[in-house]
């Protein structure tokens, strides 16, 4: 059997969904594992023993088992207590709380290297344990920690493909979709791997901008 | 809780879990020569290696680990690349995990201060020599830890070769989900047994990063 | 309370577990004074000034400011409300500037103000405006500390401390984090706050700038203060032998002639 | 590539051994029962005519949305998994066989108010990925949602994330039986009879001929029936 | 080849893409002499001393050494083959000491005689404890740098150099990374060496030891030699006016009286 790449101009409409899907969720997901990130941090740190207790046996979990797990635990598993949520919803929530975790872990290093000096000067200014929180060591914990967040997130985008495990129909599945018609998985597949890689390449360049415009503020 | 289907299947997991065991060692393997490689090429004098080095980063980095398997796996043939299930899972993401290794790797040896390489040169030590003595012994500690979370993300991403036909660890699972209907009892099975294999992984490189820091 | 001096420390001790860095010090500073302290590394110079706006609290001891306990023992949110409030009279310079890096020049001024005095937008902005000119760095009001130089980082936290109008200044080496050029511009503004007879505390090894700005020197050593006067005593003729030892060295080993 | 044909036969007698691959999830055509064997309607099937070839067999378990990609790709000889014969996988692979049939079913929960295929206008409709139904609920211009296998449909259907299910008649019925789920089917008077056959790579004229000659040999004695009994308890022919 | 000096630089310029940070520098340096090298920051010393030993090269101009040209145009393995052969012939002294964190003093010392000289590990060890003794730290033999303080770490430093024996000392700063208290150890020893006459480069911001220490003293501003001449002339009388210029502003903040 030889190559035929023909084939794929018809499927384009079913690929591009899938793109589509693809972004959703990783922007979704993204989104969500930058500020539930933030707010797992500051348990970790701040939180009384128990809190904290529970919430590292619940981070474990995250890190302990593959995420293709994960997923169908809270896709086909919540349901069973009641929660029914679409597949979509379920697939941004999966993906973003396995990377929320660790992007928590970076937010918690990076807030214990802010400087004990920053916070020396803000209480000496008079500002509170909470205020100097709020205003001096996390923005710049949360500065300093967008470059590794902003590589979390573009691995988030290749987990996505995980996503067609509970029937998104992101890019992964649009492809298998299509396969499933022609019979052609290799044209199929490097199709979606040129599209993932195009997207990676966007990710990345907005990851530059941003590191760049930070720089200064260091 | 049908406490008495886990106990009735529970040695079958076990034997699902040293095939994952296998797979990740392996995997892990291939990875470090694969990282090990990379490294050199992205710090090689020579422009095309560095070329090589960056392109093989970034496009292994750039794709979904589950779509390169695939296209080994089911493309391959196509090209002429006759894999069985276990080589196209090990050699898959053994050349994907190595990609992250890389990284890594490199990392760590741009992390040494450049005096250090500026007073082995100034002795009158080879670039060789200061590399083999002086810069990779010290980068060596520095990466044991980010090496072991490449691990940890690549002992998770076996689960991936369940999809080209290995029965790992997800593959079991799911095949007993199909004949008994029992996803959760299924589903506590395999991920205890990935907790237990991920958990030993990590206190076997906290142990090795441990020794290496006492120097 | 008529009987304390404006600033007025009373048996002051203090220990870091078993090692104990003040030794009943006492320590009055009347309101308008200039008081340096020096001595050799490890006489507890640093600990002493952070023990006055409680940043290590004393063990024992009392610390008095305008008629005020700062170290008062109350409980826990009541001593928080009080310390918050009493750091708000005292301005503290570190040898590391502690700029805040994520906030332009600005924006390190305005926000202890803005916060804790209520201030409006643009009263804090005039306040920013008013204390930079003072340093004589206008220019760099929408500057990131990291586009500064160090003296010029130096000053900004002196503007910042500035901000709050404390009602005493404590300089904990604030020069000697810098490249000698930039010395100078700092000492310069130091001067000027003398002038205008801001109650100031500095902690410095730069005895001629020590001589020529202050009123009073203190040298410690071991954590106690080993001898105390005009500094045309202390640097010319100290009695003490240890005095004698630190400046000869000092001199020595710094100035290289 | 009538030499190649005959080359892929001799492989596989050189070999002596025939791979057979199928899901593995699909009871009770295939299964793995709890001593973690691979069983069923199929294995049984595939590994008599196996037999009658004067071959050993050996079988492959894989995900069912990768399954003829690995059969394209070499991975295994045969698709001995329930597969149906359609004309459009037909252009791609061959089939032996027909080996048993069933019908397409829809079901639905007790008590939906969804009585008939053409009630399923606007009803979430939940398929396998891959399957033929999936292709003809898409023709249909449902709103589908496909997943992995028949647990999943079950379980989707059951926790009502979806209105009704689509999947062959025989595995359905047997499963609901078998955890005791409360659906009904959809009374569907279009549908045709669906033929499961063994999926081999094209041009292989001998190879199907010696396939097909094994599976009417067993039709013939008996065997066949023996084996649709133990497995579905009747014949299916 | 006899008519050049024992270390001689010839019209040496560099540049750092646009940035021309040496031009035209000559320096002759005879076997057994001392040179200072001083000049304010930027001004293009460490560049100097750094292409000396091939680790920044020159962009033209000639550098010698008893008469072999260490900056030759070589085919690549060629010249790294020449340029690990002469710098084995020139120590040099950094300013953050850079010793190998992961070996023990002993091997620091040992690792390149052991390596580029085929020292048996006996030969090598005694060497080892020869040099140790040199900068007094026989007792340290063992320990790991972490384990050593910034003079300790300096003095091994300058011991690991001397172990290659080499014709040449540069020292870029050896002493202003240090504490003030430990810079004197690390003259003495370098004091030492200018005793038993060991040709030296010294670049430093220390007027009173370069003037105490050296034959000759180079003022460098700009990237040019501006002046150059003995210590006595150079620091009591300079000529010119740049050089005036630094000195005072050097002696002033840097001795603050
Ligand atoms: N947080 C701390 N925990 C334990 N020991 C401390 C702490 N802070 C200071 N010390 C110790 O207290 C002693 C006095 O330190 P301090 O910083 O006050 O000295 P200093 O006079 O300011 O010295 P320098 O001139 O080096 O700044 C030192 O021995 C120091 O190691
Ligand atoms: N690798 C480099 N790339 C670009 N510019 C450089 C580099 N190294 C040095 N420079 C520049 O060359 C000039 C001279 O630097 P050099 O380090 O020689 O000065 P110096 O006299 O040693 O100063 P200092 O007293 O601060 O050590 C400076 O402007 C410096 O920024
Ligand atoms: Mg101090
Ligand atoms: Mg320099």
């Amino acid at each position: 059997m030889s190559l035929d790449f023909t084939v794929v101009p018809q499927f384009l409409d079913v690929i591009l969904l899938g793109v589509l899907w693809t972004i959703l969720i990783t922007l979704g997901a993204s989104v969500l594992s930058f500020f539930v990130g933030i707010f797992f941090a500051i348990i970790a740190l701040y939180a009384p023993w128990f809190v904290r207790l529970p919430f590292r046996a619940f981070e474990w979990l995250f890190m302990g088992t593959p995420l293709l797990l994960q997923l169908f635990l809270i896709y086909f598993g919540l349901i069973q207590v009641g929660i029914d949520l679409p597949a979509f919803v379920a697939g941004v929530i999966g993906l973003g709380l396995h990377y929320a975790v660790y992007n928590s872990e970076l937010i918690q290093a990076s807030i214990l290297a802010v400087d004990r000096g920053q916070t020396e000067a803000a209480r000496t200014l008079g500002l509170s344990r909470m205020q100097t929180l709020r205003y001096v060591v996390v923005p710049q914990a949360v500065r300093d920690v967008i470059p590794p967040i902003g590589n979390n997130m573009i691995a988030l985008l290749k987990d996505s493909a995980l996503v067609s495990v509970i029937g998104v129909s992101e890019l992964t599945l649009s492809a298998q979709q299509a396969i499933g018609r022609t019979f052609r998985p290799f044209e199929f597949y490097v199709t979606a791997a040129a599209f993932y890689y195009a997207i990676n390449l966007i990710m990345e360049a907005v990851q530059r901008r941003i590191e760049r415009r930070i720089a200064l503020s260091r | 809780m049908d406490v008495d289907l886990i106990l009735r299947v529970y040695p079958f997991f076990l034997q699902a879990a040293w095939v994952t065991i296998q797979l990740s060692v392996l995997t892990a393997v291939l990875g470090l020569a694969c990282g090990s490689l990379g490294a050199a090429a992205r710090l090689s004098r020579l422009r095309i290696f560095r070329i090589i080095g960056a392109v093989y980063v970034s496009l292994f980095r750039g794709t979904p680990a589950l779509i390169q398997l695939f296209i080994l796996y089911f493309g391959g043939p196509q090209i002429g690349i006759q894999l069985d299930a276990f080589e196209a899972g090990v050699i898959g993401l053994g050349v994907n995990i190595g990609a992250y290794m890389t990284e890594t790797i490199r990392g760590a040896i741009i992390a040494i201060d450049r005096g250090q390489t500026e007073a082995s040169r100034t002795l009158g030590l080879s670039r060789w020599q200061s590399m083999r003595y002086v810069v990779l012994p010290q980068a060596a500690r520095l990466m044991i830890r980010p090496l072991g979370v490449n691990i940890n993300a690549l002992i998770k991403g076996t689960a991936l070769v369940a999809a080209i036909s290995v029965v790992e660890l997800t593959y079991t699972a799911q095949r007993y989900i199909g004949s008994t209907y029992k996803p959760f009892e299924m589903f506590l099975l395999s991920g205890t047994l990935y907790m237990i294999i991920i958990y030993a992984t990590g206190r076997g490189i906290a142990w090795l990063d441990r020794r290496a820091r006492i120097t | 309370m008529t009987d304390t001096a404006f600033v007025e420390i009373r048996n002051a001790a203090k220990s870091f577990g078993s090692l104990q860095v003040l030794r009943d010090i006492n320590l009055k500073v009347e309101r308008g004074q200039i008081v340096a302290i020096i001595g050799p590394s490890g006489s507890g110079k640093s600990t002493l000034l952070r023990a006055i706006n409680e940043l290590d609290p004393l063990s024992s001891g009392e610390i008095w400011l305008e008629g005020v306990q700062i170290n008062k023992k109350l409980p826990h949110r009541q001593y928080e409300r009080h310390v918050n409030q009493v750091r708000q009279d005292i301005g503290m310079v570190f040898q590391h500037f502690n700029l805040f890096p994520h906030l332009t020049v600005r924006e390190n001024i305005t926000l202890a103000p803005k916060l804790l005095k209520g201030m409006s937008a643009g009263e804090a902005n005039a306040l920013a405006e008013q204390q930079l000119a003072k340093v004589g760095l206008m220019e760099k009001i929408d500057a990131y500390p990291s586009q500064l130089s160090g003296g010029q980082k130096q000053r900004v936290a002196i503007a910042r401390a500035l901000a709050m109008k404390p009602k005493v200044m404590l300089f904990d080496e604030a020069t000697s984090a810098l490249d000698p050029e930039l010395v100078e511009e700092v000492n310069l503004v130091m001067k000027q706050l003398a002038e205008e007879h801001m109650t100031m505390i500095i902690v410095t090894h730069e005895m001629g700038f020590a001589e020529s700005v202050c009123d009073r020197v203190l040298f410690m050593d071991g954590g106690v203060v080993v001898e105390e006067g005009p500094p045309e005593v202390i640097f010319r003729n100290p009695e003490n032998e240890r005095t004698r030892a630190f400046l000869r060295k000092h001199l020595q080993t710094n100035h290289n002639r | 590539p009538s030499a190649a044909s005959a080359e892929e036969l001799d492989t596989i007698r050189e070999k002596g051994v025939i791979r057979i691959a199928m899901s593995g999830a699909y009871p009770p055509f295939n299964f793995v029962n709890e001593q973690n064997q691979v069983v069923g309607f199929d294995p049984a099937v595939g590994t008599e005519i196996a037999k009658r070839m004067g071959l050993e067999v050996e079988i492959v378990t894989t995900a069912w949305d990768g399954i003829i990609g690995g059969l394209l790709a070499n991975k295994y000889d045969a698709i001995v998994g329930s597969m149906s014969i359609t004309e459009e996988r037909d252009k791609v692979v061959d089939f032996v066989g027909p080996y048993y049939t069933t019908k397409r079913a829809v079901f639905t929960k007790s008590g939906s108010p969804i009585t008939s295929v053409s009630q399923l206008g606007d009803a979430r409709v939940g398929v396998t990925l891959g399957e033929t139904h999936e292709q003809w609920a898409r023709e249909q211009g449902y709103s589908i949602r496909t997943y992995k296998g028949l647990p999943e449909l079950l379980l989707e259907l059951e926790n009502g994330r979806v209105d009704a299910i689509v999947n062959d008649s025989i595995a359905a019925i047997l499963a609901m039986k078998e955890i005791g789920y409360d659906f009904v089917m959809v009374p569907d008077l279009e549908t045709d009879v669906i033929g499961a056959g063994i999926a081999i790579r094209e041009g292989n004229p001998q190879l199907m001929a010696e396939m097909q000659a094994a599976l009417d040999a067993m039709m013939e004695d008996g065997t066949y029936l023996k084996i649709a009994e133990e497995w579905v308890g009747g014949d299916i022919r």
